[in-house]
């Protein structure tokens, strides 16, 4: 891994280093894996290897490709670095040695999760226990964080005037569009796939590693996958931004719902347990319905940022405006 | 009209504040408008006679406007000193006005409008710094007095003229906040209270290097007051119109600076305190320094105005010895010296505008002769250097014997001394003026010459000032009395 | 009433996706002008709790701590959300009118989901007792601060934002790594529960490291002097709104962050005996003073003046902290409440001038006191606070500030916060003289008043510098009882 | 001692290696990338600390006794997601920069800064 990251220093062209950025999510997620870390693996291989390595892509298509070889200030950087590392290694000394199972991390909080959550929320990952329930406000946030980073992007990015009037927008993708007749094929194939296995991670959740998160962005890949093939036009036929947009704040909504439903039934915000006569039920529900919000935004946010991204004109575009 | 002190007292203090509303009014209309400035004098004096009157009667007037913090708020009361300082501040506002009228019309000045209302807004803040019952209150009224003579200062607009105001801000705001904020701020810790009180505030076993140093920080933190090193604003604000250098430079600004010494040294550290403090020694003689120093400054200018506010200086730590010297003759001697060299003082800039506006003429070496042409001009110029001075028959001449009798008691010898060399020196820089006036060095025509005197408002308010420095000489009497009730408020004397 | 705590949080949070489903720029508005001044309302409803009942603990999820997620309100973080959601109401008043000009109309709508966001963040920040959850409301405010920032007109609030996301992302990161650490030497990550295990491995490197990390992070967000240098640039190039939102808000919430682990998590005989802490905020932040303040006397953009005083302000607050005394907090978190009042007025001052001449250069403000009488009074009266004049909150703070130093004897440093006024004097000078003793150029000769969607709410809040700076109960005894139970002392 | 640590100091060199990549490159994306290395060092520290040796998967199963740590599990999931928000909002705004000033270089930007 260390050695994936030097080679990243060195890489001038920015598409080989996105690649090797890819190569390094993956082998982090085989880490993780290796670590006992199922979910958290899942979702790096989704995020670091796939959707920021597409996100990267789709970013220098629109830039430039190439890093300059500028005058860099290694010293000074070199310096911070170095007393940081230094204050870490530093650190590391009082530490409980790695893995021993009697650390303090392991016999406070953790302990309980581990003995309790099934007779408290019936559901054997205890990941998603704790994710959804025990620490569902920190989803809650986790979920308002993506929105707001869409929210952002459309902000910032979005090409659609007041007026309402759209042009055909140009896209990166018209060549792959009009020549590889067998990928669209495949893809025809391949993306209704894509969604029903992001359906099954949605539901699925409860019992193996997945969730809301993991499913959205799986499907999110299957629209864009499905936009890139065929081409941003139709890609928007089919879905129209702005639904999307309110997909992603219904989901926000949703999962906002359900905590004020609880403590309107007697309960705490997000305590799951009233929605329900029978707790476990009502936590059963609750994670249900909060998942899918999670899912709703995450799959929407995913689709709206990629739009944005390839709605936007790349800098071959603007000067071929002006040559014509 | 049947108002109480309280309500009377307020509305000294409000009164120019409002007038300002009046005065942007009626802006378009001169004669309205300087007739609002004038009238808001008369009201605001007959003002200050009502509450002096009641003083007299043993009347108690305070008033408390708010209260921010416990014990720190804005509070109003009056006493002896203040209300000399408000007497004299009101009664010169109404004069000041008049002369105002005469010289600003015949100058052609821009921006009147303006002028009157800092103007206004400035007598608004000297009635609260002498009304003030407490450190707290004085501070801010010293501040405001600061900011609104801001614009009176930079009038001209002229580049010299914002330098001149660039200096001026600067000492005033920067010693104010340095170290009178602090030394406020250090009394409150030290003594856990800011109410003006007689026999000070210090309770008996106080450090007495810690308040000699608390002492020291109001001494430089009073920059109106003008001690040196902190003295070089005084003469930078002389760029301003001579109005304004007379009424606020020699009597409303600096008189507020060694008012709120002389309150320092008489209600906050009492006299007690102050005998006996190892700072009050450094401070008489640098306070000497700056006297002599500062007169012999004054004999190298040529600008009039210039050495006028060398004089002024001068004449502040006369003052400020006077409140240091810790006994009763001192106290009594820079108080009475604060009414002197204000009547004093604002008659020689008002001959300064004079012949400025009349003559066109701003250097000394240019006066000669000048009498012939402005003869009251000069004899005014004449009496009331002679009370500066000290000598008969000006009011001055009582307040230096008193500063003299001060520090005999308390056997300054080498005040004395400097106190009396001084004298000498202000015989050498300001007679000269008159007396060449009348008879130059070289001979001239005196047919040639026709009377052309100032403006007759102009004219006016300085044969008042003139007459007033004569009356205070011979019928001091009630100064003497007002100055005496500041001793005989219970606790301030010790028992002399 | 009892789940209070929660409202004031997802009241916004709910609110900004409705804010898509309303569409129309006027609409949202208005919506969210409401839902701000409820949020507002709900802390002060909260403040009386607090301070009637002491404090209020919420299980969120029904989940006991430190199992579940606790809000936990005392009269700390009662009082900071009350200045931000005051603030963040008022300052949204203006922006319909600002907006204007400054942001063309189909990108309003996100702004202003966006710009309750941040909101949410912040008050979720303030609001939790759960280490992991400060990071997870942090990153919140900052995503969304980062695109309000990108929104500014000028093509350096691009590069501005983008600086600011760097920074910020290091800063948060260092956060992770600082409650990575502690929850690996206890176990837990609830803040009170934190308080109570961290003594026992106080002495373990490990967690000198936690806490340096977690210090380096949050002052990365704070802007303290030397890690200040995203702050100028992002203020002065954001639409003017965000400038005043996030100059009244978001370094108060940093400070809040940095007095809660200090004092709250990391425990006050381990931040001051075991560290050079006090020794470290007090250089720091006198540095930050006179660098900054010095800085802002050179600019030429007022923005930038005013961004590099709100620098100099963050020492003050820095110095109050480093004494180490609840005199010296409580001045700190005064002037947590009285700087955002003055730096609100003027900003929002600011962006009239925004609005009508389309800059904010120093050159531009010629004649402006007579063109624009009421806003230049607003800059004025505002500068006067920041002074620290009396009458005016600013007053207020500096007042207990120096009399703290003093308590603890240190005079020199009082001496200097008084000079720091000196200087802070001097820039504002820059702006009056120029707009007040200059006549007014051609360009502005037309120039007229700033609109009323503008002027109110500067106003509002010159008022409340002018009135708290009179009637001082409520910022200071507040800030005192919540300086008083940082310390134990009964209140 | 020392093998008890390894893993914490490869995070250490990991960390170090993207920080360096922030401060040292111009390159906006390459910085961004950076960040993201460096954050995803932190996400491996956690997970770390999390691991319990001889422990499985924390799912529940019959027959297993020794379980990792689920929290940090539950804390890095959280923190991934925030990570790429972030990593997308910073690349929407390279996006726009470079429309604007025609250049991802930070030394180009701040000349042309410079000028204006």
């Amino acid at each position: 891994m260390v050695g994936v990251v030097v080679a990243i220093i060195w890489m001038k062209d920015l598409i080989a280093v996105v690649m090797l950025l890819g190569i390094y999510g993956l082998l982090t997620a085989s880490f993780f894996m290796a670590m006992d870390a199922v979910d958290v693996a899942f979702t790096e291989a989704s995020v670091g290897a796939g959707i920021s390595t597409l996100l990267l892509l789709v970013a220098i298509a629109k830039t430039k490709r190439k890093e300059h070889p500028s005058r860099h200030k290694p010293l000074l950087a070199l310096l911070v670095v170095v007393i940081t590392g230094g204050l870490l290694i530093y650190g590391t000394y009082d530490m409980p040695i790695f893995g021993m199972a009697d650390a303090p991390a392991h016999t406070h909080v953790a302990q309980r999760y581990i003995e309790d959550s099934y007779d408290e929320i019936g559901i054997p990952n205890i990941v998603t226990s704790v994710l959804s329930s025990y620490r569902g406000f920190d989803t809650f946030g986790e979920v308002v964080v993506i929105f707001t980073a869409g929210l952002g992007i459309i902000g910032l990015l979005s090409t659609v005037n007041g007026t309402g009037t759209r042009k055909k927008l140009p896209t990166i993708n018209d060549s792959i569009e009009d020549q590889h007749i067998v990928l669209r094929i495949v893809g025809k194939i391949l993306i209704p796939f894509i969604l029903l296995f992001a359906l099954y991670v949605q539901f699925h959740g409860e019992y193996g590693p997945g969730g809301g998160f993991q499913a959205g962005v799986i499907f999110g890949a299957g629209i864009i996958l499905y936009a890139m093939l065929f081409g941003m036009d139709i890609a928007r036929r089919v879905i129209s931004q702005s639904l999307i947009q309110l997909i992603a704040a219904f989901g926000v909504l949703l999962y906002g719902a359900v905590g004020v439903v609880s403590f309107l039934n007697g309960g705490t915000f997000l305590d799951y347990n009233v929605l329900l006569e029978n707790p476990v039920a009502g936590q059963h529900l609750g994670i249900l319905l909060i998942e899918l919000g999670v899912g709703m935004t995450v799959a929407s946010v995913i689709i709206i940022i990629f739009f944005n991204f390839a709605g936007r004109k790349g800098p071959q575009q603007i000067s071929d405006d002006l040559g014509a | 009209m049947n108002l109480s002190l309280e309500t009377l007292l307020q509305l000294s203090i409000a009164l120019p504040f409002f007038a300002v509303i009046a005065i942007v009014a009626t802006g378009r209309k001169p004669n309205l408008r300087e007739g609002v400035s004038i009238g808001t004098g008369l009201l605001l004096f007959y003002c200050v006679v009502m509450l002096y009157n009641g003083l007299k009667q043993g009347a108690d007037i305070q008033v408390q406007w708010l209260e921010i913090i416990p014990g720190l708020g804005i509070n109003f009361r009056i006493e002896p000193l203040g209300m000399l300082f408000a007497l004299i501040a009101s009664f010169l506002w109404i004069i000041t006005t008049v002369y105002a009228i005469g010289y600003m019309r015949k100058h052609n000045e821009v921006k009147q409008t303006r002028f009157y209302s800092f103007f206004a807004i400035a007598i608004s803040a000297v009635m609260g710094v002498a009304f003030a019952a407490d450190l707290f209150t004085l501070f801010i009224f010293y501040e405001v007095l600061t900011l609104s003579t801001y614009p009176l200062v930079t009038h001209a607009g002229t580049d010299k003229a914002k330098a001149g105001g660039r200096v001026y801000l600067g000492i005033l705001l920067s010693t104010s906040i340095l170290f009178f904020l602090m030394a406020i701020i250090s009394t409150w810790m030290v003594a856990g209270s800011l109410a003006f009180t007689a026999g000070g505030v210090f309770a008996g076993d106080v450090n007495l290097v810690l308040a000699g140093a608390i002492l020291m920080l109001f001494v430089f933190g009073i920059g109106k007051a003008a001690i040196m090193p902190f003295h070089r604003w005084l003469p930078a604000a002389m760029v301003a119109p001579t109005p304004v250098s007379a009424l606020l430079h020699a009597v409303a600004v600096v008189k507020a600076g060694v008012f709120s010494i002389m309150k320092v040294c008489v209600f906050i550290f009492g006299i007690d305190l102050l005998a006996i403090l190892p700072s009050t020694q450094f401070l008489l003689y640098l306070a000497g320094i700056t006297v002599l120093l500062s007169s012999l400054i004054a004999m190298r200018q040529d600008n009039l105005k210039a050495r006028l506010a060398y004089s002024t200086i001068s004449q502040l730590g006369y003052i400020t010895i006077g409140a240091l010297l810790a006994t009763s003759a001192g106290v009594i001697g820079g108080s009475m010296h604060i009414a002197m060299h204000a009547f004093g003082k604002i008659t020689l800039f008002f001959c300064a505008g004079a012949i400025l506006v009349t003559a066109g003429k701003s250097k000394i070496s240019e006066m000669q002769g000048l009498g012939w042409q402005m003869p009251v001009t000069m004899i005014a110029f004449f009496i009331a250097s002679l009370s500066i001075i000290g000598v008969p028959p000006g009011g001055g001449t009582w307040s230096k014997w008193f500063l003299l009798m001060g520090t005999m008691e308390t056997q300054q010898w080498a005040l004395m001394v400097i106190l009396m060399i001084s004298s000498l020196l202000n015989i050498a820089y300001l007679l000269p003026i008159p007396l060449r006036g009348f008879f130059p060095k070289d001979s001239i025509d005196r047919s040639a010459i026709t009377v052309n005197e100032a403006p007759l408002p102009s004219l006016m308010a300085l044969s008042l000032t003139t007459v007033a420095c004569v009356v205070l000489f011979v019928y001091p009497q009630p100064l003497y009395e007002l100055v005496q009730a500041i001793l005989n408020t219970p606790g301030v004397a010790n028992g002399q | 009433m009892a789940h209070l705590p929660i409202l004031q949080v997802i009241l916004p949070l709910l609110a900004a996706p409705l804010c898509l489903f309303l569409k129309r720029p006027k609409l949202v508005w208005l919506f969210a002008c409401v839902v701000t001044a409820l949020t507002f309302t709900i802390s002060v409803l909260l403040v009386q709790q607090v301070t009637s009942t002491g404090v209020i603990s919420y299980e969120l999820g029904g989940w006991a701590p430190p199992w579940g997620i606790e809000y936990r309100i005392d009269a700390l973080n009662a009082f900071v959300i009350m200045v931000v959601s005051g603030l963040s109401a008022v300052v949204l008043l203006a922006a319909r009118t600002s907006l204007e000009n400054e942001l063309s109309s189909n990108r309003q709508t996100y702004f202003y989901a966006l710009y309750l966001l941040s909101l949410t963040g912040m008050l979720g920040i303030l609001a939790t007792g759960d280490a992991f959850n400060v990071f997870v409301f942090l990153e919140i405010s900052s995503l969304s601060a980062y695109a309000l920032i990108a929104m500014g007109k000028d093509r350096r609030a691009l590069w501005a934002s983008y600086q600011y996301l760097i920074m910020g992302t290091i800063g948060a990161t260092f956060i992770l790594i600082g409650i990575g650490l502690m929850y690996q030497m206890t176990g837990t990550l609830n803040m009170q529960d934190l308080a109570e295990r961290l003594p026992e491995v106080a002495q373990t490197r490990t967690v000198f490291v936690s806490f340096a990390f977690v210090v380096v992070g949050v002052c990365l967000k704070l802007a303290l002097f030397p890690l200040h240098l995203w702050l100028p640039n992002a203020y002065a190039y954001a639409p003017s709104i965000v400038t005043a939102m996030l100059a009244a808000t978001s370094t108060k919430v940093a400070i809040y962050l940095l007095i809660r682990f200090t004092f709250t998590v990391f425990g006050l005989s381990f931040s001051f005996t075991t560290l050079p802490l006090n020794i470290l905020f007090l250089v720091l932040g006198l540095l930050g003073v006179f660098v900054a303040s010095t800085s802002a006397i050179y600019q030429q953009n007022v923005k930038h003046i005013f961004a590099y005083s709100s620098i100099a302000q963050v020492g003050y607050m820095i110095v109050g902290i480093s004494v180490g005394t609840a005199a010296g907090l409580s001045a700190s978190l005064m002037h947590i409440f009285n700087h955002a009042l003055m730096k609100g007025a003027l900003f929002l001052a600011l962006a009239g001038v925004m609005y009508r001449l389309g800059n904010v250069q120093l050159k531009s403000f010629q004649g402006l006191g007579r063109q624009m009488p009421l806003t230049m009074a607003a800059i004025v009266v505002g500068g006067l606070s920041l002074i620290g004049v009396p009458l005016t909150v600013g007053f207020i703070s500096k007042w207990y500030l120096v009399v703290a130093m003093i308590e603890n004897g240190w005079w020199p440093v009082a001496i200097l916060i008084l000079f720091g006024s000196l200087l802070a004097i001097i820039y504002l000078w820059r702006v009056v003289e120029v707009a007040y003793f200059r006549a007014p150029n051609k360009d502005n000769e037309s120039v007229k008043e700033a609109p009323l969607g503008i002027l109110i709410p500067t106003w509002i809040l010159v008022l409340a510098n002018v009135y708290f700076g009179v009637d001082t109960r409520i910022n200071v005894q507040i800030a005192q009882m919540a300086a008083e139970n940082l310390f134990g002392v009964a209140p | 001692m020392l093998i008890g640590h390894y893993n914490y100091w490869v995070v250490v060199a990991l960390m170090m290696l993207g920080f360096y990549i922030i401060i040292a490159h111009g390159n906006l994306i390459k910085k961004l990338v950076g960040l993201t290395i460096f954050q995803t060092s932190v996400f491996i520290f956690y997970i770390s600390v999390a691991k319990v040796d001889g422990g499985s998967a924390p799912i529940l199963a019959d027959g297993i006794t020794q379980y990792s740590n689920p929290l940090p599990h539950v804390l890095i999931l959280t923190a991934i997601v925030v990570g790429i928000a972030t990593t997308a909002l910073g690349l929407a705004i390279i996006v726009r920069i470079n429309e604007a000033y025609d250049s991802i270089e930070e030394e180009f930007i701040q000349q042309q800064d410079n000028l204006s």
